[in-house]
C-alpha cells in the first residue's frame, strides 16, 4: 500500500467504498460460481475474483457518466461502474429482469445508465468501441472519459493497435488498462507476447504507466490523475495492471495444473489479495476495525444471497421477446415517398 | 422541381442535407476529407463542415469501423465511408459481431445508429479485391439493415432515411454508377425502407432486379417489348427489409421471374429471392423462377473475361423468352 | 473393423493420420498444443507431433490465418484451428481476399492448400457471439470449398478429405456434437466432396439436413413414419461443391421437398439449396419447397428463448404433415 | 552514397546489375504511364517511379529461392525480383501470356517462379503471406529469407502488429520492409502515424532500422547484412525505408497540387533521384562512363517498348478460361468412399 500511505483519513468514504465494492465483486463471484456448480446457471462464465483492485481502483476515479467497455471477465467492472446484485444475477440467469432482458447473458452484460456500455465475448472488441466513445466525448464536448478493459491475451488483437494509432492522432480521451493477469486461457502471457506492452502503446506516443494492479489505492491514484488529465485533453493513456485471477479460465476450468501450479495460485492469495491486503490496512491506519470488516463483509454476502434467490426465482423473458430487439424503433422518418 | 444530377451528386447532396439538419451526425473514411475520396463523393464536405465532422482516418478499417459502433452507442451518428466493398471482409466483425447485435445483447438498451457506406459493382478492370458485390453477406445478418439504390434519386432518398435509421445500414453504391445521371427532385424527400419501387409495369415476366441490374432489366425489357414480350421490373431497394408482399404480387400477375444481382450467383441475394417467390407464388408459377448472379468466380482482371461473369440484358432477354414461350429452362 | 467414436475424436484420428502421413501439415491456433482446444479436440496431438508443428498461437485471428495462407502457399500445409466460428468475421479478409483468390488471381500459379477448421451451432447457452452458423458466409465465396459433416464418420472422413485437397477448405463442426458417438471403421477411408449421402431413404417428402440438422431430420423421420409418412434424409456433406444432381434425384422422386440448417435463414443455405430445387425440379414438386433455418435475431443467450430460434424435430413433422397432406404452407 | 564509398570496384557487376535493374524499373513504368494515358491499358495503376532504390537495393540481396510479397504497387518488386517485361506486359493488358494470364492484372501481379508470391490490393493484405512464408522456410529447413514490402500507409492495418508478435515469438526470417514515401493516397503520412513506425516494430522485441531509400547502396547494405542474419536465425527485422513516388497515388492522380506541392516532386527529382545519382556514382568512381550508362538506357528503353508492342498484340485468354483456376485440381485423394 505504499504509494498511499501519505493519504489523509478524510478519504475514509472513498476507502469504504472501495473496500465494499471489492468485496461486492468477490461475493458477486462466489455466487456465480456456485450457481454454476449446482448446475442452476446456464452456460459459462468467467471469474473476476483476484483482480478487484483493478477494476474498483479505475471505476472509482470515474463519475457515472464516464465510460468504460468491458470484456468477457466482465462482472467486476460492472459491479465497479455501479451495477445492482439483482439485475445482474437475473441477467446470468437469462431472467426477463437482468440489465439485458436476459438476451445478453455474462458476457455481454451491460448497464448503459452507469456507462457500462457492455461486456464483450470478442476479445479486444472492446477496443474500437471505448475509442469511439472517447471520440463522441471529445465531439460533443461532454467531457467523460472512457475506460477501455482488456485482458493481456486482448493485446495480440491488431485492432488495438489501429484504435491507439487513431486516439493518440485525435487526442481522444480514453484510457487503454491492460489487466494483467499473467494467462489467456490456459497460456503464459511471455508465450504469447513479444517484446514490451507498455512500449506498444508508447511507439504511438501515448504516455504508458505500469501498476500493481493488486493495490487499490495505487490504482485509484493512478486512474484518478490520469482521468483528470483526460479531461484536460491530455489523453489517451495506457495503464499496464499486473494481477492474477484466483479461478480457472472460466469456471468450468477446474484441473488446471498443467498451465499452473498451486503453488503460484496458493501465493498470490496469502500475499497479494487485494482486498485482504486493503482490509489490513484499513485497519492498521486505525480507519476501521476488524470486526467493522467482517459486519460489511457478511452484510454484503447475505445482499448477494438474497439477490440470487430473487433472480433464481424471477421468470424468463416470454417468448414473444425473442424477435424483439433486433431492430431498434426509428422515430419517424417524415417520409414523403 | 427536379433536376437531373449525378449519383456521386445525389450521395453528397443527401450527406450534406443531413449533416446540416443534425450536428451529431459526423463522417469518416479514408481520404473523406480534402480528397472528398477517391470517387470524389464527398468533395466540398469538408470545406462546410470542417475536419471535426468530415474526419480522414488512416487507413485502418477494422479500427474506424469500431470506432464508429463505439461513437454511434453514444451519441454521435457515424456515417463509415469504406473506400471499396471488398474491405467489407476487414470489418466484418465490428459491423456484425458489435454493430448488428448489440442492441438486441442489451435488451434493447443500447442503439447503434450507424451508416456504412460501401460500393460494389465489377466491369471496373480493377481485379479480384476491387470488384465484389458483398451484398448477400451482410444481408444475411439479423441487425443489419442492407439498401442498395439503383439510380440518383434511391441513392439520394435512402442513404437520408439510412441516416435517419437508429440501426447500423449498409449501403452500397454501384461504382460504375457515380457518374450516370437522373431526375432528383429539389425538395427534401425520404425513400421509406423495405417498400419496393415498381419501375415498369408489365404482364408476362417480374424482373426483381437490384443496383444497376435495374438498368440491365430495363435494356432487356425494352428489346421484350418489341418481341411483345412485357416485362414488369421490381426493385426492391433495400434487401433487408425485404418488401417480399410487392414482389409476391407482381409474380402472382406475371406468373413467371427472373431475379437479377450483381454478387456470385451461389448462395447469394437471387437465392434468397428466388426461393421467396418460388415458396410463397408456388401456385402462381408457370415456369421455374430464373436467377442471374454473377459467375461464381473471382472477378478476373482481364476485360475479355470479365465482362462475361455479369448479368448481362442480352442474358436476361434470352432467359425471359425461353421462360414466356414455355420452353423448359432445364430438364427438370 | 467398425468401433464408435465421439466426433471430438473422430477429428483428432483424422489429424493424427494425416499429419503421420505428410511431415508438410501443421496445426496452429489458440491453446492448440497442451490444452488441446477448449473442447479437448486435439488432445494428444503435440505430445506426438511437437511444439514445432501443433503450434499455439496468440490470439491473432487475422494473423495466423495470414500466416497459414503465406504458409500454404510456400510448401506447408496448415490446419488453421479456429475456436468458434463466431470468430471468422476476423479472418475473411485473409481467408475471402487472399486464400480464396490466389489460385485464380495467379492464373493457376500458386496454390493455398489449407484447412479451417471451426464450429459452428446454438443453445450451449453461449449468447450471440459464441453460438453463430455462419457457412453462408463462405460458401458465398468462390474458391472455397466448404464442409459440414453430421456426425463423427463424416467428420473424420471429410477432414481428411479436406487436408489433402490443393484448395482452402472451411469444415464447420457442430460443437454440440463433439460427445456424439458414431460408428467409424478403424480402416482408413475419405469421403470424397461433392456427394451427398442418402441417410435414409424415403417416398414421400426429401429433407435436405446440413450437420445437426441430420439429427433433427432423422428424429423427424422416426415421427412421420408412425403416421405413415416416408421421409428421405440427404445429407449433402459439404455445401460447396454442392451434390445437387442427388438432391435433384431425390426431390424427382418425393415430388415434396424440406430444407433444413442452423445458420440464420434468410441469405442462408437453404436458400440456395431451396432456390436450386425449385428452379430444376419445378415440374416435378407438388407443394412449394419449405426452408427451415435459425430464426433472423441473433442468438439470445436465455434459455427461455435460444431454443425457439432453431429447427427442431417437432417443426419439421409438422411441416411435412402440412405439405404431404396438400395444405397450402401459405396462402400462395 | 556515403554508406557505400568504401565499397571496392570487384563489386562492379553488382553495381551494373542493380543500375540496370533500376533503369528497367523505371522504363517500364513510363511504358505503362503511357499506356494508360492513351488509354491502351485496362483499368489503373501505381507507379513505382522514384522507389526504384528501395526494390532493387533488396531484392538484390536476395537469392530467387528467397521470396517476397509486393503492394499495390507492385511493378518495381516485381521487376526487382528477376521478371521479364513481356509477361509484365502481357499481364497488364490481361494477355493470356501474362504471369497470371491476364486474371490479375497489375494489383495482383505475381511470379512465383522467382519468388514473387505477388502484389496485393488490400493495404497490407500480405504481411501475414509474408510471415507464413518465413514460417514455412524455418519449418521446412530451406533457409529462405522473406522480404514483406509494404508502405507507410499500411503499417495502420492491424494486421501488422499480430504478424510482427509472432515472427518475433517464432523467430521468423522475414524482414519487414516499410516503404515510407511519405504519403497513403492523398494524405501525408504524419497525417496518419502517431508516434514512430520504428519503435512500433521494436516494442515487439524486432530491430529495426532506417536508411535513406534512394540511396541504393546504403539500401542495399543493410539488406545483405539482415538476409545474412535472418538466415542465421537472427530474424525478423524492420526497415523503414524514406523514399518517394514521383507519380500520383494511381496514374489517374494528375491534379495533386491540393495534398503535395509541385516544387516538393520537383526537389526530389532533382536532388534525390535514386538512378541519376548512382549513375553519376558510377561514373565518379570511375565504374562507368556517362556514355555507357546512356546506351544502357537506351538498350533498355528499347526492350521495353519491344516488350509493350509484343503485349498489344498479344491474344486475351478464351473465354472459356473465366471458370478455369478457381479450384486446383487436387491429386487423387485415394477416396474409399
Ligand atoms: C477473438 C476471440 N478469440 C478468442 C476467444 C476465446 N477466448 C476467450 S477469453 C480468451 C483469453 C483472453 O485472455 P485475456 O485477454 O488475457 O483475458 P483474461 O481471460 O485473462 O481475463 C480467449 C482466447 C474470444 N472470445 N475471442
Ligand atoms: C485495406 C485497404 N484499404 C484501403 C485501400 C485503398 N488504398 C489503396 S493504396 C492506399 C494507400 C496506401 O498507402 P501506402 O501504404 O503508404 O502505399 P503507397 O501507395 O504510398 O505506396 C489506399 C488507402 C486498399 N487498397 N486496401
Ligand atoms: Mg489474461
Ligand atoms: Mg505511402
Amino acid at each position: 500500500m505504499s504509494a498511499a500511505r501519505s493519504k489523509k483519513k478524510h478519504n475514509t468514504d472513498d476507502y469504504l467504498r472501495m473496500y465494499r465494492q471489492m468485496v461486492r465483486i468477490r461475493a458477486f463471484e462466489d455466487n456465480a460460481n456456485q450457481l454454476y456448480l449446482s448446475a442452476k446457471m446456464p452456460g459459462l462464465t468467467h471469474m473476476y475474483s483476484g483482480q478487484e483492485a483493478v477494476a474498483v481502483g479505475i471505476c472509482e476515479a470515474l463519475t457515472p457518466e464516464d465510460k468504460i467497455t468491458s470484456t468477457h471477465r466482465g462482472h467486476g467492472h460492472c459491479v465497479a461502474k455501479g451495477a445492482n446484485f439483482r439485475e445482474m444475477f437475473c441477467e446470468l440467469l437469462g431472467k426477463e429482469e437482468g440489465y439485458c432482458r436476459g438476451k445478453g447473458g455474462s458476457m455481454h452484460i451491460a448497464d448503459q445508465a452507469n456507462g457500462n456500455l457492455g461486456a464483450n465475448a470478442i476479445v479486444g472488441g472492446s477496443m474500437g468501441i471505448a475509442t469511439g466513445s472517447a471520440l463522441s466525448a471529445k465531439r460533443l464536448g461532454t467531457n467523460h472519459v472512457t475506460v477501455c478493459f482488456f485482458g493481456d491475451g486482448a493485446t495480440a488483437q491488431g485492432l488495438w493497435y489501429e484504435v491507439m494509432n487513431m486516439a493518440a492522432l485525435w487526442k481522444l480521451p480514453v484510457i487503454y488498462a491492460c489487466e494483467n493477469n499473467g494467462y489467456s486461457e490456459y497460456t503464459k502471457t511471455d508465450e504469447i507476447a513479444a517484446g514490451s506492452l507498455t512500449a506498444r502503446a508508447e511507439a504511438f506516443g501515448i504516455e504508458s504507466f505500469r501498476v500493481d494492479g493488486q493495490d487499490v489505492l495505487a490504482v485509484n491514484q493512478l486512474a484518478q490523475r490520469l482521468v483528470e488529465r483526460c479531461r484536460k485533453g491530455e489523453g489517451p493513456f495506457f495503464i499496464e495492471l499486473e494481477t492474477y485471477r484466483y479461478h480457472g479460465h472460466h469456471v468450468g476450468d477446474i484441473n488446471r495444473d498443467y498451465y499452473r501450479s498451486r503453488d503460484e495460485e496458493a501465493e498470490w492469495k496469502k500475499v497479494r489479495d487485494p482486498i485482504s491486503n486493503f482490509g489490513n490496512w484499513l485497519i492498521d491506519q486505525k480507519i476501521m476495525t476488524a470486526d467493522e470488516l467482517v459486519a460489511i463483509d457478511k452484510e454484503i454476502v447475505s445482499d448477494a444471497e438474497a439477490a440470487v434467490k430473487y433472480a433464481l426465482e424471477a421468470k424468463y423473458p416470454d417468448v414473444r421477446e425473442v424477435d424483439m430487439h433486433v431492430y431498434a424503433e426509428t422515430a419517424a422518418w417524415g417520409e414523403t415517398q | 422541381m427536379t433536376r437531373e444530377i449525378t449519383l456521386s451528386k445525389a450521395v453528397n447532396e443527401a450527406i450534406a442535407e443531413e449533416m446540416r439538419r443534425d450536428p451529431a451526425i459526423v463522417l469518416l473514411g479514408e481520404d473523406v476529407a480534402e480528397a472528398g475520396t477517391p470517387f470524389k463523393v464527398l468533395s466540398g464536405l469538408v470545406e462546410e463542415f470542417g475536419t471535426d465532422r468530415v474526419i480522414d482516418t488512416p487507413i485502418s478499417e477494422p479500427g474506424f469501423m469500431g470506432i464508429a459502433v463505439g461513437a454511434a452507442m453514444t451519441g454521435l451518428r457515424p456515417i463509415v465511408d469504406l473506400m471499396f466493398g471488398d474491405f467489407l471482409y476487414l470489418v466484418m466483425d465490428q459491423l456484425c459481431n458489435q454493430a448488428a447485435k448489440t442492441h438486441y445483447m442489451s435488451g434493447g438498451k443500447l442503439k447503434v445508429p450507424l451508416v456504412l457506406r460501401t460500393n460494389m459493382g465489377a466491369t471496373r478492370r480493377s481485379a479480384a479485391q476491387h470488384s465484389q458485390s458483398l451484398q448477400a453477406l451482410v444481408a444475411h445478418i439479423p441487425g443489419l439493415k442492407v439498401a442498395m439504390p439503383s439510380s440518383a434519386y434511391e441513392a439520394k432518398g435512402l442513404l437520408k432515411t439510412a441516416i435517419r435509421d437508429d440501426n447500423p445500414v449498409v449501403i452500397f453504391e454501384d461504382k460504375l454508377m457515380y457518374n450516370d445521371k437522373a431526375p432528383v427532385p429539389e425538395e427534401e424527400y425520404l425513400i421509406p425502407f423495405g417498400k419496393a419501387h415498381i419501375k415498369r409495369e408489365g404482364r408476362d415476366v417480374t424482373l426483381v432486379a437490384t443496383s444497376s441490374m435495374v438498368q440491365v432489366a430495363e435494356q432487356a425489357a425494352e428489346t421484350l417489348a418489341l418481341e411483345g414480350i412485357s416485362a414488369e421490373i421490381v426493385d426492391p431497394r433495400t434487401i433487408v427489409p425485404l418488401d417480399e408482399e410487392t414482389i409476391l404480387r407482381s409474380v402472382r400477375k406475371t406468373s413467371r421471374a427472373i431475379v437479377i444481382d450483381e454478387g456470385h450467383q451461389s448462395y447469394g441475394v437471387t437465392a434468397e429471392i428466388a426461393a421467396r417467390i418460388s415458396e410463397k407464388a408456388f401456385y402462381h408459377l408457370d415456369a421455374p423462377v430464373i436467377r442471374m448472379g454473377a459467375m461464381d468466380v473471382p472477378v478476373p482482371f482481364s476485360p475479355a473475361l470479365e465482362d462475361i461473369t455479369v448479368p448481362t440484358a442480352a442474358g436476361v432477354v434470352e432467359n425471359a423468352r425461353r421462360i414466356c414461350r414455355g420452353e423448359l429452362v432445364h430438364a427438370a
